[in-house]
Formats: structure tokens, C-alpha cells, sequence
């Protein structure tokens, strides 16, 4: 259960982080912990103690092995995490090309 | 030329990760060597021809020992210098003058003095290397040059150029 | 099992305080990508060998992506100033913080705990997959032919976002 | 963008070409070993962006490059909804049928479609990848003009 928690108190830290934080890489720093957090969750709860991986060998039999649902699904979010990532990085460096800052509360000012 | 070497070494790359005698596997390579070599053969080794002469095969393998054993003596001088309570140190860059021709064969120089404890080549320019050091023997260019890449550059010298 | 995933989750914690509190944007960069290859030592002790060569891949892209945005821009972090309605959003905050962790308490209790999961959802998928589909790989089974139309979905968007980067970024358009 | 030392490109020539077959070796045993068609992929883009950091933006006209990759994806996408859809038209009328014969698990020439999904895919994410750091180099090469 411990673990649950800790990866939980991640998710709040990344949160913290997109609340509080006025540096647009530092949002989109924030959003990737967010990110990383749920998957840590999504692969904690599909483990099963003293299970394999989910690939069939000789010598394993399939009644021993973890989830591999979660897997599956985290594996299209990773891919998913990095396209968003791309796409906010760019908006970021054009936005930096338009006002000459990253400062949200900056950007909001010189508006037009 | 350099195409179907690195078509032949992407090859032997291949066969080794899978590690399998079926049909399929052995047409799957072939596709993924000839692959390899369409996109990244121009930019492979320019004089492939020496991969087949068998003289350079038997100095890698003197070479291999010879490394062995300066890397070991290296080794044991850092890890007195470091150990000694009065840490006998004295560091600082020097520039060393290459004899050798060919790029690969300076990068495999640079590279073996990098892996030598002690020693880490920060930078090649012109016909300069800019080595690291951690204790200067001598000032003197013709002295620490010896000391630095003479000990492996006839070797290199005999196996890539 | 659990303490060794603990400890590294609670050095995966400290690394993202550091990145949010860091004060040069590359090393928060830097910290973001300790936390990412510790991800990658959770899922080899989770064993989810697929996710975490995926995870290092990718990060390491993620990596050279920021660090090549950084060194373009700028990498000051500015001073926080106090705002004048600061009161307000650390309350906001709070309140937020409460509710997640409401529904986190309530989530949880109808989990299993956390080594003791009963495969409910993913029983056939476990036990018949392999003569069904063919593939040794469980997840690559369950990824292209239980659930081809996520996958589909997910190459979508990896689409649309390659597309969307060029439309974003281009200065100097066709003549 | 200029290329690093002499050091970092000659590396990076011997270098690139093995880690093309690594990501091809990866993306064609998703069905037997870890990985996939996203790792493989993602591999084989790291290749080509390994020898775009060290040899210089100038070793390749970047505007033809992006197209080209732009191009290679769509067509990788296409022919992954292609396979997809003869299953809806052969078999059992299911989008995303398997309808090739599954094989025996643990040879090369198994899993039915799945391999080929497994090489579509990879190819798109190594085209998708590849075009979005090409778009961020020109970028980078239009802002310092």
C-alpha cells in the first residue's frame, strides 16, 4: 500500500508544480511528472508477487504471470506522452519567439 | 565497396541478436542488411578493402594484449596516486603532435588513450591532440609525446592505415 | 520488494521537488530525466521488460527535444513574485489536493493490495492468448489484436502531432 | 547547426549503422521478445538523429529530408489501416481481424498479422519522430539567419 501512496504524493508534487509554477517548461516539466506518476500507477497494479513477465517461454507457465493489460495500455500512453511533450515544446519556443520570454503572467500582459 | 562491407558486418550483427537458423529469420536480415547499407553506406569507411587482409587481424590481437596491460599499470598508478595520503598530483593539458594519417586511425588513438586511466584526450585539431593528464612527466614535447601515444601509435599505425 | 520499489519512488520524488524548485531550467530538465530512468528501473522490477525499454527510449528523445528548445531560448528561471491574490490560490490549492486525495482513498479501497492482483479483466487473455493469437509476446497480443483499435487510435495521434510540430514551428512557408 | 569533433563522427558512422539493425531487430521480434514496433522505431529514428548531431545539419538538404520522412509516414499509417480493413473484408467481418495463420509461438513467421503491424508501426514512429526533429533544426537554422 505504501507504494500507492508515494506515487500518489508524485502526482500531487507534479501538480503543485502546473499550479504554481509561471516558467512554461517548467509547466510542461510538471505535466510530464503528472504523466509518469499514473504510470507507475497503471504498471504497480497489474504486479503480482513472485509473478513473470508477460512473455511466453519454455519453462514458464502462463498461470504465474503479472497483468499484461496495464502494460499495454501504458505502453500506448508513453508514446502518446511524448507527441503531446513535442507539440507543447513547440508552442513554448514559438510563444518565446513572439513575446521574448517563457513568463506566463508576462505573456498574459502583452497581449495582441 | 564500403556498402557491401557494411552490408557483410550488419549481417553478421544480425545473425548474432537472433541467433536462429530458420528460413524466415535469414530472409529477414538480408532485408534489413541491404537497409542498412542503402542508408548509411556512404557514410561507412571510405577504404573498406582492408577488412580482408588477414596481417591486420594479427596485430589487433597483439595490440589487445598490449592494451590489456597498459590499462592494468594505468590502473595501479591512479589508484596510488589517489590512495597516497599526500595525493601526488600534476594535472594539466598537453598537446601531443599525431603521426598518423587516416581519421579512424586517430579516433582509435584518441579513444585508447580516453580508456587508459590517467589520460583522456579532450579534443583533436589539425594535426594536434589535446590530452589530459593527471601527472606531467616532462615538459619537454618529444619526452611526453612518447610517453602518451607512443606506447600504442605503431601499433594503430600497423593495424588501420 | 516493496521497500526496494519505495526507496527508489521516494529518490524519484526528491528529483521531481528539485526539478520544479530548480533555478537554471537545464538542470530541471536534468532532474526530469532522473525521474524518467528511475521509471525505467520500476518497471524492470515491476516486470514490464516492454514498457521500460519504450520508457528509456522515449525519454531519452523527450531529453534531446528539451535540452535543443533550452539552449535556443532562454534558461533563467525567474523569482516568483507574491501576487496579490496569493492567499486565494494556496487555498484553491488545498482544496484541490483534498478532493484527489478523497477520490484516491476511495479508488484505492477497491484495489487489491498491492502484490495480491486477481486477474478478473485479463484471465483469458492470460490463459488463451497464446493459441489464439500466435505471439509469444503477451502485450504485443493484447496490443494488436484485443486492442487494435487503441493502438490505431494512439498511431493517430503520434500522426497528428508530427503534423501539428510543422505546422507550429514553420517560419518561412512554400513560395 | 555545426557537426562535433573528428572523434564523436567517427564513431558515430561505425556506430549508427549496427544501431539501425538493432531497432530493426527489435521492431520484427515484437511478437517473441520485449519491444515492439514503438521502441524499434523509436531506435531506428535515434539513428539517423545520431548521425544529424554529429555530422552537422549540412550532411543532408534538411527540407527534402522532411518531406521525404512526412511522406514515409502517412504511407506507414495507410498501410497499417490497410491490413487492418482486409480483416474487416476477409474472415469473420471483424476490423482488426487476425486473419493470417497464427503459427506456432516462438518462430519469426508467427502471430499471424501481428508482425506486420509491429514493421508499419515502427516505421511511422521512426518517420513521426524523425519529422519532428527536423522541423525543430530548420527551425533552429531560419532563427540564426
Amino acid at each position: 500500500m505504501t507504494v500507492f501512496i508515494l506515487s500518489f504524493l508524485m502526482l500531487l508534487v507534479g501538480v503543485h508544480g502546473v499550479l504554481t509554477r509561471r516558467n512554461l517548461i517548467k509547466v510542461v516539466i510538471s505535466l510530464t511528472i503528472i504523466e509518469f506518476s499514473i504510470f507507475l500507477m497503471l504498471a504497480l497494479i497489474g504486479f503480482i508477487s513472485g509473478g513473470e513477465a508477460p512473455i511466453l517461454d519454455a519453462g514458464i507457465s502462463a498461470g504465474r504471470m503479472v497483468d499484461p493489460l496495464p502494460q499495454a495500455m501504458v505502453l500506448t500512453a508513453i508514446v502518446i506522452a511524448l507527441a503531446t511533450n513535442a507539440m507543447l515544446l513547440t508552442i513554448a519556443i514559438r510563444l518565446y519567439k513572439k513575446y521574448g520570454t517563457f513568463d506566463i503572467r508576462r505573456i498574459n500582459e502583452l497581449k495582441g | 565497396m564500403q556498402r557491401f562491407a557494411l552490408f557483410i558486418i550488419s549481417y553478421i550483427f544480425w545473425l548474432l541478436l537472433t541467433w536462429s537458423a530458420e528460413p524466415g529469420s535469414i530472409i529477414a536480415g538480408l532485408a534489413v542488411a541491404g537497409l542498412t547499407s542503402v542508408f548509411f553506406g556512404r557514410y561507412f569507411f571510405q577504404n573498406a578493402g582492408k577488412f580482408i587482409q588477414p596481417h591486420r587481424y594479427y596485430w589487433l590481437i597483439i595490440y589487445l594484449f598490449i592494451f590489456t596491460w597498459e590499462c592494468i599499470k594505468a590502473n595501479f598508478d591512479v589508484a596510488y596516486r589517489v590512495l597516497h595520503p599526500r595525493m601526488p598530483i600534476k594535472p594539466g593539458i598537453v598537446r601531443v603532435r599525431l603521426n598518423l594519417r587516416s581519421p579512424f586511425a586517430r579516433t582509435m588513438l584518441a579513444n585508447s588513450i580516453t580508456m587508459t586511466p590517467g589520460t583522456i584526450t579532450v579534443d583533436i585539431v589539425g594535426d594536434n591532440m589535446y590530452v589530459h593528464w593527471i601527472y606531467i612527466v616532462s615538459e619537454d614535447p618529444v619526452e611526453y609525446t612518447r610517453e602518451v601515444s607512443g606506447r600504442f601509435e605503431n601499433y594503430i599505425k600497423k593495424i588501420f592505415e | 520488494m516493496e521497500v526496494m520499489l519505495s526507496v527508489i519512488i521516494g529518490f524519484m520524488i526528491i528529483a521531481s521537488i528539485t526539478a520544479i524548485y530548480a533555478k537554471d531550467l537545464l538542470s530541471a530538465i536534468i532532474a526530469q530525466g532522473f525521474v524518467g530512468y528511475g521509471l525505467v528501473i520500476c518497471f524492470l522490477i515491476l516486470r514490464a521488460p516492454d514498457l521500460a525499454i519504450i520508457q528509456i527510449v522515449m525519454e531519452t528523445v523527450t531529453l534531446i527535444i528539451m535540452v535543443a528548445v533550452v539552449l535556443d531560448s532562454s534558461r533563467e528561471e525567474f523569482d516568483i513574485m507574491p501576487d496579490k491574490t496569493q492567499g486565494v490560490t494556496i487555498a484553491a490549492s488545498f482544496l484541490f489536493a483534498l478532493v484527489l486525495l478523497i477520490y484516491f482513498n476511495r479508488a484505492i479501497s477497491g484495489l487489491d493490495r498491492f502484490g495480491n492482483h486477481t486477474l478478473r479483466m485479463s484471465e483469458a487473455y492470460v490463459t488463451g492468448a497464446a493459441e489464439q493469437t500466435g505471439s509469444a509476446n503477451l502485450v504485443a497480443g493484447v496490443l494488436w489484436d484485443f486492442r487494435g483499435y487503441d493502438t490505431l487510435g494512439e498511431a493517430t495521434v503520434l500522426f497528428t502531432a508530427a503534423i501539428g510540430v510543422i505546422t507550429i514551428i514553420r517560419l518561412v512557408g512554400k513560395k | 547547426m555545426k557537426g562535433m569533433s573528428l572523434i564523436v563522427k567517427k564513431m558515430a558512422q561505425l556506430m549508427s549503422g549496427l544501431i539501425f539493425v538493432y531497432g530493426a531487430y527489435i521492431a520484427t521480434h515484437g511478437h517473441l521478445t520485449p519491444g515492439g514496433g514503438f521502441a524499434g522505431g523509436a531506435l531506428i529514428a535515434g539513428a539517423f538523429i545520431l548521425m544529424i548531431l554529429a555530422n552537422g545539419s549540412g550532411y543532408v538538404r534538411l527540407k527534402r529530408q522532411e518531406e521525404g520522412s512526412s511522406a514515409v509516414e502517412s504511407a506507414a499509417v495507410l498501410m497499417a489501416l490497410l491490413l487492418a480493413t482486409i480483416g474487416l473484408a476477409a474472415g469473420t467481418m471483424v476490423f482488426f481481424n487476425n486473419y493470417l495463420p497464427p503459427g506456432i509461438p516462438g518462430r519469426l513467421i508467427s502471430g499471424g498479422v501481428i508482425p506486420l503491424y509491429n514493421v508499419f508501426i515502427g516505421i511511422e514512429v521512426a518517420a513521426a519522430l524523425m519529422t519532428i526533429f527536423l522541423a525543430l533544426v530548420i527551425y533552429k537554422e531560419e532563427i540564426s539567419k
